[in-house]
């Protein structure tokens, strides 16, 4: 299972995946010219999210279509609901969402497809059927499961570690944390501890204060991930300046250039990112193909993504960009994002 | 009384001054002469433009038209500021204090005395009140804060106030409206003083014979113009009143004999800490009854907690034989009691309400129909008794906050006898009301006591309540020391039980004779 | 003359007079002294659990976290003092940390140029708020949350998805948030200089007692020749410098800055206001209280962490410590007013 | 009298706010494709449905001199207790009452505090804002419920109309509600106590009014509808979350204020307070159909706000002018009573 489970009372049921006006896929079919691409993202003034759909809009040029972003300057999970509808009116070919919350969402989803409209979630999904795409930016599993990897390697298996997160209720976020649990689960670390998992509500200061909370509260703390890129930064800045540095070892994902810094002054070695401006890309040309009638979302379909080369329909209609890179002080200056 | 001095020339002068509000002409081409040495009264009806004069002298209101002259120049006062620096002080009509500030800082705010940097010298402040309060004869706590003062101590800190000025024109709007005797004496004292040392005065008051015992001029208005200005010499109250009603007045204090009744309110040993204690009387049909004492005696808290407003801590009130709820002034109502208060500004009326409004507010449940406010009857009953006080007014709906003071009280008066009450207890029913007006209410009084209405009259103008009352009691300290019948009712008497200098004769008789088995 | 009830003039009572006094002392100083001790005993009881809570970083920590803080309430409790209420201050920290931080990015300005700049727009927010309170003659509260809206938009507009990174930021900037001297980092120390400077100003200027007075009855004022209308609009432009300053002071101590610096923080500082003892209904309460109220809120929020108490429970228990705080305050006002009415009754 | 003043009289901002309504319907039905139609605007009122629903009893609190900003969190409260009594299993017909009893006791809270200790509704209903919001964090935790039943989300939700017409539930619901309270408001005792309650508190307790006992009425009713309200929101948006509705109270507020309801009490009318509410989901709406960002809402939503006070202001003051100049030629005494 990936995508948003362990999020709802009882996993989305599989029943009827609301894909209406079904149409036979068509792998050959020409993009259609002049398809208007909509980007919703969580919010509008989230750096991270603007890179995505940046180079999603870009890519909407390049194929003759056209592309906006809309959305609330909140990460509520109900305020992206008005922009559905009124996406809806504005009769838009590809609505794109990152969800704030699966199911909130799902009603007027739902009924943008009824009107024919395609809707393909990226980077946090929404409910199975509220959707026909899922542009996962790495493999769920392979996100939580590589993330205490990498901190057990940098930790010889042994010690405390705690999770610093964004809102508790990210489904990407959650999602990702299940999976670092269950691997934790594992008999190789034994040793090691999840002590807490405390959150920053993707705000750079309160994320800050959590970091310095969790550091005062478990003097054993030996690391800290922190898989989102508000988090890991406001971590490494406090960790930087105080007397934890050197001591505690700091991992998770965030963006080369807001971490140049603090791994070259040494605050941290390693974190890991997908490119933010591939996700956009795909995005874009996932929802064009599924537009041009050249897929449907369902599991095993492929189409061509520009630049990127052919990508698969994966099961429950999730396609998933690639492994994520990993970022340290040999490879980080071959990076500009 | 003196004469001024003829030659002097005024030092604040009015000139063909107009002001309206709204619809309202407050002020219709008044000229005024204040002249230095000289103690000037303004007299006139409620609601005849004496507040507005004042303000415009103040700088509060602009003039529409017309000029102030000061020392002979024309002057533009942009506010009360202005006003102050020509050397005026200004004691308004209503107290205007900081409840939350000392009584120093009341006195000084925004004129401290300084020290070095431009830092305010608490010291000196604390002296110079102390020094104030001690020529007015009042102990009050310089660092006490105003909240909690009673009206009369308030109005003493503004009179503080206004000497603190060593002003050149000293004008006051009835300062003497909330004061008794001897603060009153004090303050005429201290202003004989002031006129001595040359500044001119301007005082106003519905007291005719404070003001033919402190002024020497009188200035008259009607209706917002000018009626008269001329010396006091020669003058007779009834002329005064004709200029002011323009018409002669019957008697001021029109007492009808009543047979008492049954007893309707009869209270028990009520007791609030610190404030009243073993509080017991009745009230019969009927009757006037007041209730005397000198200013903090706790008068108007023994009404109000007789009509549930204040929870009082022990003790009981019955009216007709039944004990009422204790803190509840819905069960007062309902049994029939009605509370005129004394602060009509903050507890009597609802400021920005319409005249009707207020008048209806105590009638909810009678200005129904299908279970619906109607707002004929709302009006109906306002205009009703709008008519039977002859309120001064321009429309019904126009908020209560644009009626003068003496138009206030009679809209309270209105709201709480359309409620139709056994029992009507007031606090100051007259105060600040006009010659003519007093005489109104004095009427409505007794003409409703002689149709069987018990009234509790809490009282601190000693004529009227030797004129009006049926019986006095009267209270000390928190005390009642005194019962004493109309027949047996003096200055001397009331005073000496007032100032707990009473023999405790009348006190044990009554005691002995009529307190119920507690 | 009118007949007089003759009351014999009561000798001057210095005795009682002075009891008087130190009990309305006493009832100004409870707040403080109340507010003091729960703090003390927060600190102290959450030192025994976790001594950790104490040491250097520590200590250093509680001072930093609460530094913004405490300077936003020092600005809010003057314009509260007055009888209005300045709900844009959140705003008005989010649009200058990012217009600060716009402004320095890349170059090598002084930390004291981003102060000055700082302070400067949040003066000319405060200004817009209090002229239209002053001027305009309209509720402050209705207007400032209109103030909220329109700056929070014009930052957001702005900024729309732009971050601010910390790398970019001059460390001459940078270092006035995370330098100190003698142990004692900078923004602590800024805003006790601002709170202490702020303190003796309302206490012994004219001026400062004047905005007292205001608060306690703008009627009053206005007919004892206060300027009201420009004392009113002094405050606000203060309570906007001092936004101002804090977006300065955040983007120096976060170096990463996007547009929602202090976002939703105006029901806080409000809150650390009336914590302190400061009425909302204007003319009470001192500037040392709302400080002391702003450093409540933010230990409840670290002792807790602290205490690894399980984060759901923190905004529970913050809220109870809330209440808990605002009806203690209550009860002890209305015991010592009713002590003072029945002592100084004369 | 002259026609100024009877103009200024007739115009006032509610009416204004009314009028404004209108022509940002007119203005969207001309410009704006996909504007006027029965889908778009059923969303466009059910984004606003719960604002709305809490507007009304807001409206009574702030006539009546007090606020509640804890109603957002009580909504959050109730959203995540009806959450977790689902997961746990129990019959959604038990979940409303519970969650109903939880704000009516939410709000007793509120109102206990307010009348019985005596503290400011502002400092008091800050703090329960804290404490309900943590109190729905504790009950649900980051745990986001979905799947409520069909049969009552179809109340909710917008896409279903009442029977033969095209009136969604909640548009009806809130319209009866509406009607109710504007009837309690402004034509019964109970409303013109609270008038006077928020006018002068002293003197309607001086006039017999229970000011306590209403105030009490009032804070119970806000936090009952605003779980209600919570409800509606869980069922409209099929997910239940400790975090639902966070920020709404201002945005409550500010549409009651911009329908000319005076914060300071004792002013306002309901179909004001209405409007205001009507007049911000609309226009969002249809900026945002236009593609303003969400950024410039904001600001528009600011501007209107400030508008809404300071245009009153300023006829205010035109009018005194030009009365004073025509008084000057007309002289009307003071009349005594007819
Ligand atoms: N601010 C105002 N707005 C509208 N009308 C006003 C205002 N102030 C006074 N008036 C009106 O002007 C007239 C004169 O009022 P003013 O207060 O000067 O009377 P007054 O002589 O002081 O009466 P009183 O003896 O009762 O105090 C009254 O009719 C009053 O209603
Ligand atoms: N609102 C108040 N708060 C606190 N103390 C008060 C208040 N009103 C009156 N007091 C005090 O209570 C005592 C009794 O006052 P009360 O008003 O009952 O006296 P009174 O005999 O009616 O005199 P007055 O002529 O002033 O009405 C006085 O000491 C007064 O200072
Ligand atoms: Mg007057
Ligand atoms: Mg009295």
């Amino acid at each position: 299972v990936s995508g948003c489970s362990g999020t709802t009372k009882d996993s989305v049921k599989d029943d009827t995946p609301a894909k209406s006006g079904k149409a036979e896929a068509n792998p050959d079919a020409p993009l259609k010219k002049g398809l208007k691409i909509a980007f919703l993202p969580k919010q509008i003034n989230n750096p991270y999210e603007k890179i995505v759909d940046d180079a999603g809009i870009a890519a909407a040029g390049e194929i003759g279509a056209t592309g906006k972003e809309v959305g609330p300057s909140n990460a509520k999970a109900s305020s992206q609901v008005s922009y559905i509808n009124t996406l809806i009116q504005q009769k838009q070919d590809a609505i794109l969402i990152a969800a704030n919350d699966p199911n909130a969402v799902c009603g007027p989803l739902k009924q943008a497809m009824r009107q024919d409209i395609k809707v393909v979630a990226y980077d946090s999904d929404t409910a199975k059927d509220c959707r026909q795409l899922f542009i996962n930016q790495a493999s769920s599993e392979e996100i939580g499961r590589s993330q205490v990897r990498n901190i057990a390697k940098q930790l010889g298996n042994k010690g405390e570690i705690a999770i610093l997160s964004a809102t508790q209720n990210a489904t990407n976020q959650n999602t990702w944390i299940q999976f670092m649990k269950d691997e934790l689960t594992k008999p190789e670390y034994k040793d090691m501890k999840l002590v807490k998992v405390a959150y920053g509500d993707d705000q750079d200061q309160k994320s800050f204060q959590e970091t310095q909370g969790l550091l005062k509260a478990y003097p054993n703390l030996k690391g800290i991930i922190s898989p989102t890129t508000v988090g890991i930064a406001a971590a490494a800045r406090y960790i930087g300046d105080s007397s934890y540095k050197g001591k505690v070892v700091l991992n998770g994902l965030g963006t080369p250039n807001q971490m140049r810094k603090y791994i070259e002054n040494g605050t941290l070695d390693q974190f890991s990112l997908w490119d933010p401006k591939k996700l956009g890309y795909l995005g874009t040309y996932a929802a064009a193909a599924l537009a041009s009638g050249q897929i449907t979302g369902a599991e095993g379909e492929k189409f061509k993504a520009g630049d990127l080369g052919e990508y698969t329909v994966g099961k429950d209609g999730e396609i998933i960009l690639g492994p994520p890179t990993v970022f340290d002080a040999k490879n980080i200056g071959d990076f500009d994002f | 009384m003196e004469k001024p001095d003829k030659g002097l020339a005024p030092v604040l002068a009015l000139r063909g001054v107009s002001k309206t509000f709204g619809a309202v002409r407050a002020l219709h081409d008044v000229s005024l002469d204040l002249r230095p040495g000289e103690i000037h009264a303004l007299a006139g009806e409620n609601g005849a433009g004496k507040s507005t004069l004042i303000k415009t002298l103040a700088g509060v209101h602009h003039p529409d038209e017309g000029k102030i002259l000061l020392s002979g120049e024309p002057v533009v006062f942009h506010g009360p500021a202005d006003a102050r620096d020509a050397g005026i002080a200004v004691i308004y009509q209503e107290p205007t204090l900081f409840p939350d500030l000392s009584i120093a800082e009341n006195i000084f705010m925004g004129r401290q005395p300084r020290r070095s940097a431009r830092r305010i010298d608490r010291r000196a402040v604390h002296r110079a009140t102390a020094d104030l309060m001690s020529r007015l004869g009042v102990a009050l706590d310089p660092r006490r804060p105003a909240r909690g003062l009673s009206i009369a101590d308030q109005q003493i800190v503004e009179i503080a106030k206004a000497l603190s000025f060593d002003a050149r024109v000293l004008i006051m709007d009835e300062p003497t409206a909330a004061l008794t005797g001897s603060e009153t004496a004090r303050l005429f004292s201290v202003v004989r003083t002031l006129r001595a040392e040359g500044a001119a005065v301007l005082f106003i008051s519905h007291r005719l014979e404070e003001i033919f015992g402190l002024c020497s001029h009188v200035t008259t208005l009607r209706d917002g113009r000018h009626v008269a200005s001329e010396p006091l010499d020669g003058l007779t109250e009834d002329d005064l009143v004709r200029r002011m009603v323009g018409r002669d007045l019957d008697d001021l204090y029109p007492k009808s004999e009543a047979e008492p009744g049954p007893t309707v309110l009869s209270v028990s040993r009520l007791t609030r800490e610190g404030v009243f204690r073993d509080v017991s009387f009745e009230v019969r049909r009927g009757e006037i009854v007041a209730l005397a004492g000198l200013v903090g005696a706790g008068r108007s808290e023994v009404a109000q907690a007789v009509f549930g407003v204040d929870r009082a801590d022990a003790g009981e009130v019955k009216v007709d034989g039944r004990v009422l709820t204790a803190g509840s002034p819905t069960a007062a109502m309902d049994a029939g009691l009605a509370l005129v208060p004394e602060d009509r500004r903050l507890r009597g009326l609802v400021m920005e309400m319409s005249i009707e409004r207020n008048i209806g507010l105590t009638g909810l449940r009678d200005v129904r129909r299908r279970g619906l406010v109607s707002r004929a009857l709302e009006h109906a009953r306002a205009a009703d008794w709008a008519v039977k006080l002859q309120l001064k007014y321009s429309r019904l709906a126009d908020p209560v906050s644009v009626l003068s003071g003496g138009n206030q009280q009679k809209v309270v008066l209105a709201k709480w006898l359309a409620t139709d009450p056994a029992v009507l207890i007031v606090d100051e029913p007259t105060r600040g009301i006009d010659v003519g007006t007093k005489a109104e209410v004095h009427r409505l009084l007794s003409s409703l006591a002689a149709d069987g209405l018990a009234v509790l009259m809490v009282s601190s103008d000693l004529p009227e309540v030797l004129r009006m009352a049926d019986r006095i009691l009267v209270m000390h300290e928190g005390r009642l020391t005194a019962e004493i019948p109309r027949e047996r009712a003096t200055e001397e008497t009331v005073m000496a039980a007032a100032t707990g200098r009473a023999p405790d004769t009348d006190r044990t008789e009554r005691t002995a004779a009529k307190e119920p088995t507690p | 003359m009118t007949t007089t009830l003759d009351k014999p003039t009561p000798e001057a009572p210095a005795e009682e007079g002075r009891s008087a006094r130190s009990l309305v002392d006493a009832v100004f100083r409870a707040r403080e002294i109340a507010i003091g001790g729960a703090l003390a005993l927060l600190i102290l009881g959450t030192w025994l659990a976790n001594p950790g809570f104490l040491d250097d970083q520590g200590v250093k920590d509680l001072l930093l976290n609460s530094s913004i803080l405490v300077l936003l309430a020092v600005g809010q409790s003057v314009v509260v003092m007055t009888r209005n209420i300045d709900l844009s201050v959140g705003s008005v920290v989010g649009l200058t940390a990012f217009a600060c931080g716009h402004f320095v990015s890349g170059t090598d300005h002084s930390a004291l140029t981003v102060v000055l700049l700082g302070i400067g727009l949040g003066t000319v927010c405060g200004l817009v708020s209090g002229a239209l309170v002053s001027f305009g003659r309209v509720p402050a509260l209705v207007v400032t949350l209109g103030m909220l809206y329109i700056i929070q938009g014009i930052d957001h507009a702005w900024a729309h998805g732009e971050q601010i990174n910390a790398v970019n930021v001059p460390d001459g900037v940078l270092s006035l948030g995370s330098g100190s001297v003698l142990g004692i980092p900078y923004l602590p120390l800024i805003s006790a200089a601002v709170l202490a400077a702020t303190g003796y100003f309302l206490r012994t200027y004219r001026s400062g007692r004047e905005l007292y007075a205001i608060g306690s009855s703008p009627e009053a004022a206005r007919l004892a020749g206060i300027p009201v209308r420009r004392r009113i609009l002094a405050a606000y432009a203060f309570s906007g410098a001092i936004a101002g300053f804090a977006g300065a002071l955040w983007l120096a101590r976060f170096g990463t800055v996007v547009a929602d610096a202090a976002n939703g923080w105006e029901l806080t500082v409000v809150s650390a206001v009336v914590v302190g003892g400061v009425a909302i209904t204007g003319g009470t309460g001192s500037v040392w209280g709302a400080a002391l109220g702003a450093l409540l809120l933010t230990t409840i929020g670290s002792a807790l962490v602290v205490l690894k108490v399980d984060s759901f429970w923190q905004q529970a228990i913050t809220g109870v410590l809330l209440l808990a705080a605002i009806t203690t305050d209550r009860v002890l006002q209305v015991r010592t007013t009713s002590a003072l009415r029945k002592r100084s009754r004369r | 009298m002259t026609t100024m003043t009877t103009l200024t009289r007739y115009l006032r901002w509610d009416t204004a706010v009314g009028i404004l309504l209108i022509a940002v319907f007119l203005a969207g039905t001309g410009t704006t494709e996909g504007f006027a139609n029965t889908d778009n605007l059923s969303a466009a009122l059910g984004d606003v449905s719960e604002i709305a629903l809490i507007a009304l009893p807001m409206t009574l609190l702030v006539v009546a001199g007090q606020v509640d900003l804890s109603v957002a969190s009580m909504l959050g409260l109730s959203s995540a207790l009806a959450g977790s009594l689902w997961q746990a299993g129990f019959a959604f017909e038990l979940i409303v009452p519970v969650c109903l009893l939880a704000g009516a006791v939410g709000g007793l809270l509120n109102g206990w505090l307010v009348t019985r200790v005596g503290l400011p509704s502002l400092a008091v209903t800050i703090g329960t804002l804290t404490l309900y919001r943590g109190l729905a964090s504790v009950i649900l935790g980051d745990e986001a419920v979905a799947d409520f039943p069909e049969t009552y989300a179809k109340y909710a939700a917008y896409t279903e109309t009442m029977p033969g017409t095209f009136v969604p539930y909640p548009v009806a619901l809130f319209a009866v509600l509406a009607v109710g309270t504007a009837i309690a408001l402004h034509c019964t005792g109970f409303g013109r106590s609270l008038f006077a309650i928020g006018a002068q508190e002293d003197a309607a307790w001086f006039a017999g009014i229970r000011v306590k006992r209403l105030k009490l009425v009032l804070f119970v009713v806000s936090g009952l509808v605003a779980s209600f309200a919570g409800i509606i929101y869980t069922l409209r948006y099929g997910s239940a979350r400790a975090d639902n509705g966070l920020g709404l109270e201002l945005v409550v507020i500010a549409s009651v204020l911009l329908g000319g309801v005076d914060f300071d009490g004792g002013k306002g009318t309901l179909g004001g307070a209405v409007a205001g509410v009507l007049l911000i989901g609309l226009l969002t709406n249809l900026l945002t159909l236009n593609d303003i960002s969400n950024e410039i809402q904001v600001i528009v939503t600011g501007l209107l706000l400030v508008a809404s006070v300071l245009t009153p202001r300023i006829i205010a003051v035109v009018s005194e002018r030009r009365h004073r100049r025509t008084a000057a030629e007309e002289s009307v005494p003071v009349s005594a009573a007819p």
